[in-house]
């Protein structure tokens, strides 16, 4: 048969180019592979197995060979076989996968945090330095990230397939997935939960830099200010700091050093303050009131973006002490420009 | 041509049961009980029993929905079949929020 | 009848055999009497006319949906026109095809006869939930006419209250609708099944079809109306913003989920389980022998109802649900799995020394188990945990359900079809072209998904109208695939149109089967048993039916 | 398995087929006992879907009840207690009159069924009468979920023209703004509840008529067994309803 040259070259350029197996690309990956390939052995052997006693039955026993059928009632044994045996091989693949998730869903403490906020139809990501990407993402190879997400308006999900992660971004809530790259290269970054008209559009591609490339790119892409120190402006331009500022006659109570503590609050529950915490305390302070402490604060929903809640966040997990906290608060007091344009205060 | 057939073995099951006239007495007492428990549940309302309070509420109501369920409804006098039926469908109703509920009780428990 | 033959059909002598004069079909004449009809049969008939005009809608969408998907670049529609397409084909194909499909037709036609009962027990709401399906299915095609809904058939909150700008309200309510329907379908099976089984038509001599249309009755009347609410939610929320799900007023869009996967992880056994007892009847008639452990199959359908309230969440391992409860659902997720396994061997053992011929159902039958099979070891993959996070919301996933509701439902209903209908029509359709189909359908459907698992875990995400360019190859095969498919749901379309006037005449019982179906006229009389049935005998019990045959053979002889 | 071979009659039924006669009316239940039965049971399965209806407005308010309880709490104090038991009152009467009904078919008291039909009728319109000036309270109050929500009566309470205090506890506005949950679940249940009755009603004023007529004073009570089942069923939403409701915290502050 006669193939034209052409469409030779163009079918085998095709066909090498087109993929078969996702690359390996994370430490999670071949962990996950393992799994697949366990998942994958029990499929085989299975429909072998059906496949054998169907097509083994279909032609021993055909009307041909076996004109009158045999009543058989049912066996016990047998049947107790085959409920037993897969009950005992699913819940291995239940044990399995739980660990599995709990590796891809417990972050290691020293994993590095990255901000991502998905909204239709872009992904935007904060690295602590305070570099913003759209639709990128640039991390290093052999450091554990983490990346605290939330989403602006519908579900999204952020999935790297060839780091075998994936986690849906919500509106309203952060939720977390990690990951450590092994191999510098790029890979899609894909929204898999339908979001509107242009999900499929939004995608984007993670780089994976050596640790050199990584740290020149850092320095060449920043923006000048680290998300903690906008969030120190923002602290101040809000005028958190007129009750936070860590005086003892303060009305609010001191921030440095609560991230990471655990906090009793009003209605005697212990809580432990991370990102999420502290976000929801801005948002929905009432729910929040650390013991001791009037429910004065106003809510600041729909005042500040996700962004501008990030920077906040940022801050106060780096804030140790209040001394730069007193310093802006003078500063802010002798401009006089300490209104916020926050409502009312409520009368305690 | 109907019931030529009958065939007792399908009637006297744990599915059938003989038709039972509940006379006015009866849902006269029920009614007067009804009444009464209303009048307790208003008045526990404005007792502090703390976390009591919506438990005594929702023992009250569900007392009262099975005094109606059983006689203004016939449960009580309904074959095996119905009062299962009756039955699953409560137990359905807890299936959706106990098991809603492990969802939204242990996200507290942790970070993940 | 001689015993070597390949075959178990027979058929009564063409040149004297005629239809039986009085049946169901021409009981009265006229579209009202159809309109206004509570004969059950006549009813399934009704509703397999509108499915497979729902199926057709459906699978047009499903082609241009392929056809769009040939090519990375998004070509032939507009992104809005792709989201409207799969989501439209999702809602009518499950809610208008897949859960009235098999017990809706098939089960309306025949549970009544297999218990041996005259009708329904309501046929007043029979009619009624038919009217219903269409005033739902009414609705849905507005929606489409006025401009589609791009929801997905999920209506995730809180897309579908907030953002989309599409004919939501519409699309609901027509669900809303359509879902009563079912329920009223559900309720009837339930009440028939119960009280109105013929004398010594005990539990455990019905057969196992009447026992998964039980089980699936009873997902419908629990299940349904939690959507139902959820729905009425969405359409509150979408018209006055009642804040239920809206996490800016304090909300959780992950109630919605909640709720939704309350029914909709349930809808999918109310689709599979009546498809499962089709395949019971089918393995036995074929392997002219009692199913293989006739109790646990009947209460492994028992099982998978009851399981199957258990385990929605697994919908949601990755949405936010606390991690913990995740670990519960995802257990109870693999226990689920096991009754369907207990199925597969049983179904798999019923030919062993069994006598076994290869007429089309028997061949939808034997493709049915192959590919539920697929299906459900698929299924483990996205159950365990780890795995699902790759897995989820990708093609693995649409691979996976597709090779359960078209690969395992599809094909029993399709098999059910072939199998009853003689006794629905009175008249065989050509069995070479039926067995050709048959094949075609196996093959375009293998075609069709099995590249759409590799595709799943290169990662590439489903609902996508674009893709990157190096999952074109696999692209390219599943559309192939579903070309050969479109080709194999055709072809019986055809030929059972043309077998309505020029089909051989069936005669009461061509397959030589069991059920108290076959023993009646084909077409059945109106009211089905000239006399009420006296059971005696246990389901697929074969020497019964020889020694009947015998004894009519001597009594006309 | 017993596998005695026994032949059954229907090999001869199919010889008489061409002699059977088609009725027009089909009685596909054997005895008039077994098609009450289904009747009944029927109606119990449907009773079940309206269980689950409900069911996932209760789990929510359960939800939400949990998360936002001080903002339920100030909502819910402004439900009217008094009118709230007295609609309570009423339904249960109306449901003790629909039993009595049952009672007036089942001895076959004709005159005696009308009459209960109809007080059962007044006393269900009578709740919804209840429930219309509640409702109209509401939309005054500006207490509607919606564009129209206010919530500045959570934030600021009235003070009490005696004490000068506020007679509520002032939420802040962020747990303000949840009281609006509160009452969208409020009209949620409360609607759907009030449609049920909606629909009991309109069938009541059938069945009184076909009452009237004299259709279920010769034995044939199945219809208003039946339609009793559903009146209870909605009675029982209410007995939910009312505490959880109304009742959230009332204990003196």
């Amino acid at each position: 048969m006669h193939i034209s040259p052409v469409l030779w070259e163009f079918l085998v350029k095709w066909l090498t180019n087109s993929a078969l197996f996702p690359a390996e690309a994370s430490t999670i990956a071949p962990w996950a592979d393992a799994l697949y390939f366990f998942l994958l052995l029990i499929t085989i052997v299975g429909l072998t197995l059906v496949g054998t006693l169907v097509f083994g039955f279909a032609i021993r026993y055909r009307k041909e060979r076996n004109p009158v059928a045999t009543q058989i009632e049912g066996s016990t044994l047998l049947e107790a076989t085959w409920t037993i045996i897969p009950l005992a091989l699913f819940l291995i693949c239940f044990v399995w996968g739980a660990l599995l998730y709990f590796r891809i869903y417990n972050p290691p403490p020293n994993a590095m945090n990255i901000y991502v906020v998905g909204k239709q139809w872009m992904w935007k990501a904060e690295h602590p330095g305070g570099q913003h990407e759209i639709n990128t993402l640039h991390v290093p190879v052999g450091q554990p990230i983490q990346l605290t997400m939330i989403s602006q308006d519908v579900f999204h999900s952020f999935s790297i397939p060839d780091f075998r992660i994936k986690r849906e971004v919500i509106p309203g809530r952060y939720s977390t997935v990690w990951f450590e790259a092994t191999t510098p290269g790029t890979y899609h970054i894909f929204c898999t939960q339908y979001c509107g008209t242009k999900h499929s559009g939004m995608i984007g591609e993670v780089t994976v830099l050596t640790p050199e490339d990584y740290k020149k790119w850092t320095e060449g892409s920043t923006s000048g200010m680290s998300l903690a120190q906008n969030g120190e402006r923002l602290f101040a331009s809000m005028g958190c700091n007129a009750c936070h500022s860590g005086n003892s006659a303060a009305r609010g109570p001191s921030l440095a050093g609560v991230y990471g503590s655990k906090l009793t609050l009003t209605n005697g529950s212990q809580v432990l303050v991370n990102e999420a915490y502290l976000r929801d305390a801005i948002l929905n302070p009432s729910q929040h009131i650390t013991a001791g402490y009037a429910p004065i604060m106003p809510t600041y929903q729909g005042q500040i973006s996700e962004e501008g809640l990030i920077d906040l966040v940022e801050y106060l997990k780096s804030l140790k002490t209040n001394y730069r906290v007193q310093q802006t608060l003078t500063t802010s007091e002798s401009n006089n420009q300490s209104a916020p344009a926050t409502p009312e205060v409520v009368k305690p | 041509m109907s019931s030529q057939h009958h065939d007792p073995a399908n009637v006297t099951n744990p599915e059938h049961a003989e038709h039972h006239i509940v006379g006015p007495k009866t849902y006269a007492i029920i009614f007067i009980t009804l009444l009464t428990f209303t009048g307790i549940t208003v008045a526990a309302a404005f007792v502090n029993l703390g976390i009591l309070n919506p438990i005594v509420a929702l023992a009250i109501a569900s007392t009262k929905a099975v005094i109606v369920i059983l006689f203004f409804m016939h449960v009580y006098y309904q074959s095996k079949l119905v009062k299962m039926t009756v039955a699953a469908g409560f137990f359905t109703f807890l299936i959706l929020i106990t098991m809603t509920l492990t969802d939204y009780i242990s996200r507290a428990w942790g970070l993940w | 009848m001689s015993a070597t033959s390949s075959t178990i059909v027979s058929l009564p002598d063409q040149k004297t055999a005629t239809l039986p004069k009085k049946n169901y079909i021409n009981a009265e004449d006229g579209l009202m009497s159809w309109l206004t009809t509570g004969d059950h049969k006549r009813i399934a008939m009704l509703y397999l006319i509108s499915i497979t005009f729902f199926f057709l809608i459906g699978g047009i969408f499903a082609g241009l949906i392929r056809l769009e998907l040939l090519t990375p670049q998004p070509d032939l529609v507009a992104s809005d026109t792709y989201n409207k397409l799969f989501s439209m084909h999702g809602i009518v194909m499950v809610f208008l095809f897949l859960v009235p499909s098999v017990p809706a037709t098939v089960g309306n036609f025949l549970i009544p006869i297999m218990i041996g009962a005259k009708d329904l027990a309501f046929p007043k709401i029979n009619l009624l939930s038919w009217y219903l399906y269409l005033a739902g299915a009414g609705f849905i095609l507005a929606a489409m006419i006025l401009g589609g809904v791009d929801t997905g058939w999920t209506f995730t909150t809180p897309f579908s209250t907030h953002f989309s700008n599409t004919h939501v309200v519409t699309a609901g309510l027509g669900v809303f609708i359509a879902g009563f329907s079912s329920i009223f379908t559900g309720l009837n099976f339930i009440v028939t099944i119960h009280r109105m089984r013929a004398p010594g038509m005990t539990w455990f001599r019905m057969p196992l079809f009447v026992w998964s249309n039980y089980a699936a009755s009873i997902l419908m009347v629990l299940g349904t109306p939690v959507l139902a609410i959820t729905l009425v939610l969405v359409v509150l929320e979408r018209t006055i913003h009642i804040g239920v799900f809206d996490p800016t007023l304090g909300g959780d869009p992950l109630l919605f989920q909640h709720l939704f996967w309350f029914y909709s992880h349930p809808a999918v056994y109310i689709m599979i389980l009546p498809g499962m007892g089709v395949i019971s009847e089918v393995m036995s008639t074929f392997s002219r022998k009692r199913v293989f452990g006739y109790t646990a199959v009947a209460f492994s359908s028992v099982a998978i109802a009851l399981f199957g309230f258990f385990v929605w969440a697994h919908h949601m391992f990755i949405m936010g649900v606390s991690n913990y409860s995740a670990l519960v659902f995802s257990l109870l997720t693999m226990l689920v799995a096991v009754p369907s396994a207990i199925k597969v061997f049983n179904w798999a053992f019923t030919m062993q020394k069994g006598s076994i011929t290869f007429e089309t159902p028997m061949l939808y039958a034997l493709a049915f188990i192959g590919l539920f099979t697929i299906g459900g070891l698929t299924g483990v993959f996205l159950g365990s945990l780890g795995m699902d996070i790759h897995l989820t919301e990708t093609y693995f996933i649409v691979a996976h359900f597709h090779y359960v509701m078209v690969g395992g439902m599809l094909m029993a209903f399709l098999g059910g079809v072939h199998f009853w209908w003689p006794k629905m029509v009175g008249r065989m359709y050509p069995e070479s072209l039926s067995k050709l189909s048959a094949v075609i359908t196996f093959v375009g459907f293998n075609l069709t998904f099995m590249p759409q698992f590799i595709l799943g875990y290169l990662g590439m995400p489903r609902r996508y109208h674009s893709y990157p360019a190096e999952y074109q190859v696999m692209n390219v095969l599943s559309t192939a695939g579903a070309t050969v498919l479109g080709i194999g749901f055709l072809l019986p379309l055809i030929y059972l149109a043309w077998s309505l006037k020029y089909g051989a005449i069936a005669g009461n019982n061509p397959w030589q089967a069991t059920g108290l179906e076959w023993q009646i006229q084909s077409p059945p009389l109106t009211e089905n048993f000239v006399e009420t049935p006296i059971v005696t005998q246990e389901a697929y019990d074969y020497e019964w039916l020889a020694h009947k045959t015998e004894q009519e053979v001597t009594t006309v002889g | 398995m017993d596998n005695t071979i026994v032949a059954t009659h229907e090999s001869h039924a199919e010889e008489h087929h061409h002699h059977a006669s088609l009725p027009q009316h089909r009685h596909h239940f054997e005895t008039e006992e077994q098609q009450r039965e289904a009747g009944t049971f029927g109606m119990w399965l449907f009773l079940l879907t309206e269980i689950m209806f409900f069911g996932g407005l209760f789990f929510a308010y359960l939800l939400y009840r949990n998360w936002y309880n001080p903002a339920f709490v100030a909502a819910s104090n402004q439900l009217s207690i008094p009118l709230g038991t007295v609609n309570t009152a009423v339904l249960i009467t109306s449901g003790f009159f629909m039993a009595l009904a049952v009672w007036a078919a089942e001895v076959r008291k004709k005159g005696m069924l009308v009459l209960m039909l109809v007080l059962t009728t007044v006393f269900g319109l009578g709740f919804l009468g209840v429930k219309y000036f509640e409702y109209k309270e509401k939309w005054e109050k500006h207490h509607i979920p919606g564009a129209n929500f206010d919530i500045s009566e959570f934030v600021n309470p009235p003070l009490n023209p005696k004490t000068g205090k506020p007679t509520e506890e002032p939420l802040a506005p962020d747990m303000a703004q949840k009281t609006q949950v509160f009452f969208s679940l409020y009209f949620a249940m409360t609607g759907m509840h009030a449609l049920h009755m909606i629909i009991g009603i309109g069938l009541l004023f059938w069945y009184t008529a076909r009452a009237q007529r004299g259709d279920f004073s010769s034995g044939y009570v199945a219809p208003i067994e039946n339609f009793a089942l559903y009146w209870h069923f909605v009675d029982i939403v209410w007995i939910f309803l009312f505490p959880l409701l109304y009742l959230i915290n009332r204990h003196p502050v």
